[in-house]
């Protein structure tokens, strides 16, 4: 089952003493992050805007309660660390790091499936639970406390359409990054189970982008009865070319597959509402919750 | 990465998987010297980085040795599928009795490598899949568990192998799943996997590298770096020296966006009110000031650029180091184009401040911002 | 849990076309043994003293019925063969073959146990329930139906033993060849607990060889009470000397580890009487059981 | 197979583990130009298969050039632990200020590599088990999960590294176990690893590879292959060519068995009736006669060898062929030796009339046959 957070969650950040790790340690704490343990290889004993260091996971371990990590290790360490918190059992696990071979994540992905551990991204700005806990590098200020929820597959676009989410009052309970990699821990459908179970979430926004189909797999599971709230959707890349990488590594259309009319029509056929601009996001929302 | 058959074969034969003999060359004095060499007929393959090449005419058959150099001859420097052909593949021409298609792909629904076959070979994949899927053969592979000699046996004997050409065929197919692992592989396929007297032969090869993963093939990049560009168009190949996240359209706006999902969705924005898209441009998260001006004055020195929408979400980007990025392009290249900049987020007030000094206008809404350009250009 | 053989248990012969699976498939069909197919990739179609030879498990599965396996592959291929019965979920996998590199044994063994799978051997002469079913390579001549059970280390020395407690009129129940490699995967205790359980079974006859603990280990695990059946034990080597490894690969004294002295006096600590010839075997069982 | 000190640092310089600068050399001058080369103090390591080497004078510093020849000229040729020294490894004296451990070994009980280290460096490792056994840190690998980087970080912060030396110590205990796994080791070993002011530096370096991944390893057996005979007798390097199962004892009767534990039960037998064995020698399963006349003719070539006891137990093995075996030795040797001869199983008849006939009487018993064997001695 999906494990996301909330204000007890107690947090490891793994790559603590690099340069994003400490900046985004700052915010964390600042948004009120339990955060309570940081570890970098060979930096133990050093500490991180009050936070202490560790040389690995399992000595923070041995002084803290600790339930769930952020890496913000480079990507040719990341998954080494993702393999150190799979192995103390830390759930979930939010993988930062953009960059990471398509490999290492099916495998750490694989190995943290048959733990039952929920990974977040790779390349992925986090997950935040509105006014509790934020475990990623969203800019705080775009998200107000609310009823609606959002799963997406890029950064700014979900700030885009929170802060309109926001600015129109609704507000955000828990928002998440699935992360633009090809391969990703989380997908639509997890989050998706997620948020039907979640009572603080009225409706969920979900933004997708070109490549792949998971979008389309969500549309068919939404169609199948598997979620059964509000549902908006917003996908980027309607003018984007094939064979061409838009940014993201998984943005990419490959043949006639992974297109945005792909996603629209599955989504629109799982009765779901696309929203033609960002802004139109909050609009459909309001009247859908009115 | 996307290697070019000639290359992808390399690999291949690094691997032990048979190929034809032949060689690479840009020469068609050469190309009949290897058919020379060959003694019978040849086929000569044009080595660009897209498909369908065999439909566009840039795989020819010759008889003679005399005949691949005309053939080459024709193909090199000429253009297949709108790419120029720099150079071509003179193999020997194979007597193929039966053509299979092995593959093997990332799936991202299963998030793992599927192991593919058919004996429908020659033709594409996604064909055979709309056509006759109950002939392709399918395994989902854990990445943990891995892919083993008797599933390969299990999956060619399905697509007709038996005998030796089943120890041969699984031999093939492990050692193109070790290649899709130990590479880092995205895609790397035979099609087709010739049947013929000699035994089974990988005919074509296709095999396209994760980029994530080109830290760890640096002999890769060493051997094959420069065909990596093949398939970029001039201004892309320029904007990669820059380091830029850079993706050419046709249109006449110069977008720049700071992260993927944003701006793309400017791109499409500016397109539902009418307007064309010059271009991809994602700063990316937390892009200084002179990164900045870089991407500006890239799209200020690009001709067909006849506006430029900048769009801004300031997370862990900061307006006002953005602002200076705008100003300082603006300056030294001294070009000045239409300009509409929507910025808001991380030090909005400073970045508008010193925008509103030098005279540019900025907006909150993207939408409002993606009207404007276009009727800038008058639509 | 360990799991044996006997006359209703179906079995397919891996590398059955070798010289070797020729030999063996005759003397096992002559013994009783339910040998239902065969498989050598390459040779699917064709059949071995009318036994039905295929490509693959998976097809022999489609058409039989079938537990267990036994491996005549050579040591290079004998790992994948393993790994093809493992998927098949075939149980016991009992595997002849000599020289496979440790590494392979140790990784194919651990995912047995994780599948609960018992592997008998590498080069081990396999399981033999007498009377009902032979699952491998050793002379059927020397067993006669009784109640005594062996777990060994060495081939011949079991037959020499066997023949010895079928002559004074005890005879055997099931007899089990661990294999006389460094890493096998059934050892001592394992078959142990099997026969604990097995109310065929009234005693058991350990014979072991220098080299490694498991004689230590299995000591330990009857003086703990694990087993509780009267046991006799002969070891092989008092007079090897370290270092020399003595035809089995695992037999071999490491510094001064894996001495017969050691085992010797870990099993008679244990109550377990240690017979000093072979032929003592079964006189001290006799004892035993009068 | 045990590679030699100098063979072992050779593979794990080709793995990135830093050891000290130096050669390897049969020649005193050259250990000269060595230590030359060197500038400065050295060490002169006897290059044996055996252990203990140090207390028994196989390891020998030198303050000067001049003082490594005079130390090499006194090792090579002599004999340190009864081996002949043929080489010897000139190295930089390193300035050592912690010895460490660092192992992986194979552990029979839970059937996996066990990875080894302590803060006690430079004495054997049973050593230490025995007189602190709490001051090694020992992890069991689950051979299908692997031994990660975390892990080696926490163990060698539990032998005291910190900081820089954290980093380098876990990567060397990685590559180590990399070099295990890959190399089919049964040990490796490094003891000391040195904390130097130039950091971690193997010291010395053990790597037993498994006889049976041989196959796999031709390049190592191509490198090294002719030391893998330093610890055989000349009379096991002579069976080794023959092929045969062969290890040399002090005893003056010859043994011959049919399976490892059986001929060990045959030699146990000897003894225990007071007779001392000359060797061990297993037939293995299903030998053919002419095997069996080689194994034969090799014992009564043996001048040490006063009686030779043969002890069958047909199964695969046929009595028939080892009696044609045992009567062609005798007879194309013309060598004749007390035989004692113990036969039953597979054949047994004829291979009992074969002997008969021959005038080798035939006994049941292996003990009846230990006895007569030790009683034709006179013992």
């Amino acid at each position: 089952m999906v494990r996301f957070v909330d204000a007890e969650t107690r947090v490891v950040v793994q790559g603590i003493t690099g340069k994003q790790g400490r900046f985004h340690t700052k915010l964390m704490l600042e948004y009120g992050t339990k955060i309570v343990a940081g570890v970098t290889p060979g930096k133990g004993g050093d500490s991180v805007e009050g936070v202490p260091v560790y040389d690995t996971v399992a000595e923070a371990l041995d002084r803290h309660r600790i339930d769930a990590s952020i890496i913000f290790v480079p990507a040719p360490y990341a998954p080494d660390a993702v393999y150190e918190a799979l192995d103390a059992g830390l759930d979930p696990i939010v993988v930062i790091t953009e960059g990471i071979p398509i490999r290492d994540t099916m495998e750490f992905v694989a190995r943290a499936r048959k733990s039952d551990i929920t990974i977040i991204g790779p390349n992925t700005p986090g997950v935040i639970k509105v006014g509790e806990c934020k475990l990623g590098i969203m800019p705080a200020r775009v998200f107000t406390r609310g009823k609606v929820g959002i799963i997406s597959r890029s950064g700014t676009l979900t700030y885009e359409i929170a802060d309109h989410i926001s600015r129109i009052g609704l507000g955000e309970s828990t928002c998440v990054g699935l992360g633009g990699d090809p391969i990703t821990g989380l997908d639509f459908i997890d989050a998706l189970r997620w948020f039907e179970e979640d009572p603080q979430t009225d409706a969920v926004v979900l933004i997708g982008e070109i490549g792949g189909d998971a979008e389309e797999r969500a549309a068919e599971f939404i169609a199948e009865g598997g979620f059964t709230k509000p549902a908006v959707a917003y996908i980027a890349g309607r003018t984007a070319i094939p064979g061409k990488r838009m940014g993201h590594a998984g943005a990419i259309i490959q043949g006639e597959r992974g297109t945005a009319r792909s996603k629209i029509e599955a989504l629109e056929s799982a009765e779901v509402p696309v929203a033609e601009k960002p802004s139109d996001v909050a609009r459909i929302l309001k009247g859908l919750l009115s | 990465m996307r290697l070019l058959e000639w290359e992808a074969k390399e690999i291949f034969r690094d691997y032990g998987i048979p190929i034809p003999n032949g060689r690479i060359t840009s020469d068609p004095m050469e190309a009949r010297e290897i058919a020379e060499e060959i003694g019978g007929p040849v086929v000569v393959k044009a080595q660009i980085p897209v498909g369908g090449r065999g439909k566009a005419g840039g795989v020819r058959f010759a008889e003679t040795a005399e005949e691949a150099y005309e053939v080459a001859k024709t193909l090199i420097g000429g253009e297949v599928r709108g790419v120029k052909v720099e150079r071509v593949l003179v193999e020997e021409k194979m007597d193929i009795q039966r053509e299979l298609y092995l593959g093997v792909v990332i799936d991202r629904g299963s998030r793992s490598y599927t192991v593919l076959a058919t004996s429908e070979g020659g033709m594409e994949i996604e064909e055979v899949a709309a056509r006759t899927p109950e002939k392709i053969i399918r395994m989902t592979i854990d990445p943990v568990e891995g892919f083993r000699v008797h599933h390969a046996r299990w999956m060619v004997k399905q697509i007709g192998l038996i005998g030796r050409d089943l120890l041969r065929g699984s031999d093939i197919l492990l050692r193109l799943y070790r290649i899709a692992v130990e590479m880092d592989a995205e895609l790397t396929e035979i099609n087709p996997l010739a049947l013929t007297s000699r035994g089974l032969i990988a005919v074509d090869a296709r095999l396209n590298i994760d980029d994530n993963a080109l830290f760890r093939h640096q002999t890769l990049l060493e051997r094959f770096g420069e065909s990596e560009l093949l398939d970029l168009t001039e201004r892309e190949r320029e904007a990669r020296k820059l380091g830029l996240t850079y993706v050419e359209l046709d249109g006449d706006i110069g977008i720049i966006g700071n992260g993927a999902g944003l701006t793309m969705a400017t791109l499409d924005t500016v397109q539902l009110y009418g307007g064309k898209p010059a271009n991809f441009l994602d700063l990316g998260g937390g892009a200084p000031a002179d990164r900045v001006e870089m991407a500006v004055s890239f799209l200020l020195a690009d001709p067909r650029v006849r506006a430029i929408f900048i769009n801004i979400l300031g997370g862990i980007t900061r307006c006002d180091e953005v602002a200076r990025g705008i100003i300082a392009a603006r300056e030294k290249t001294g070009v000045e184009k239409p300009m509409v900049v929507r910025m808001i987020g991380t030090q909005e007030e400073e970045g508008r401040r010193l925008l509103e000094e030098a005279g540019i206008h900025c907006l909150d809404s993207m939408e409002e911002a993606a009207e404007r350009v276009v009727s800038l250009l008058g639509r």
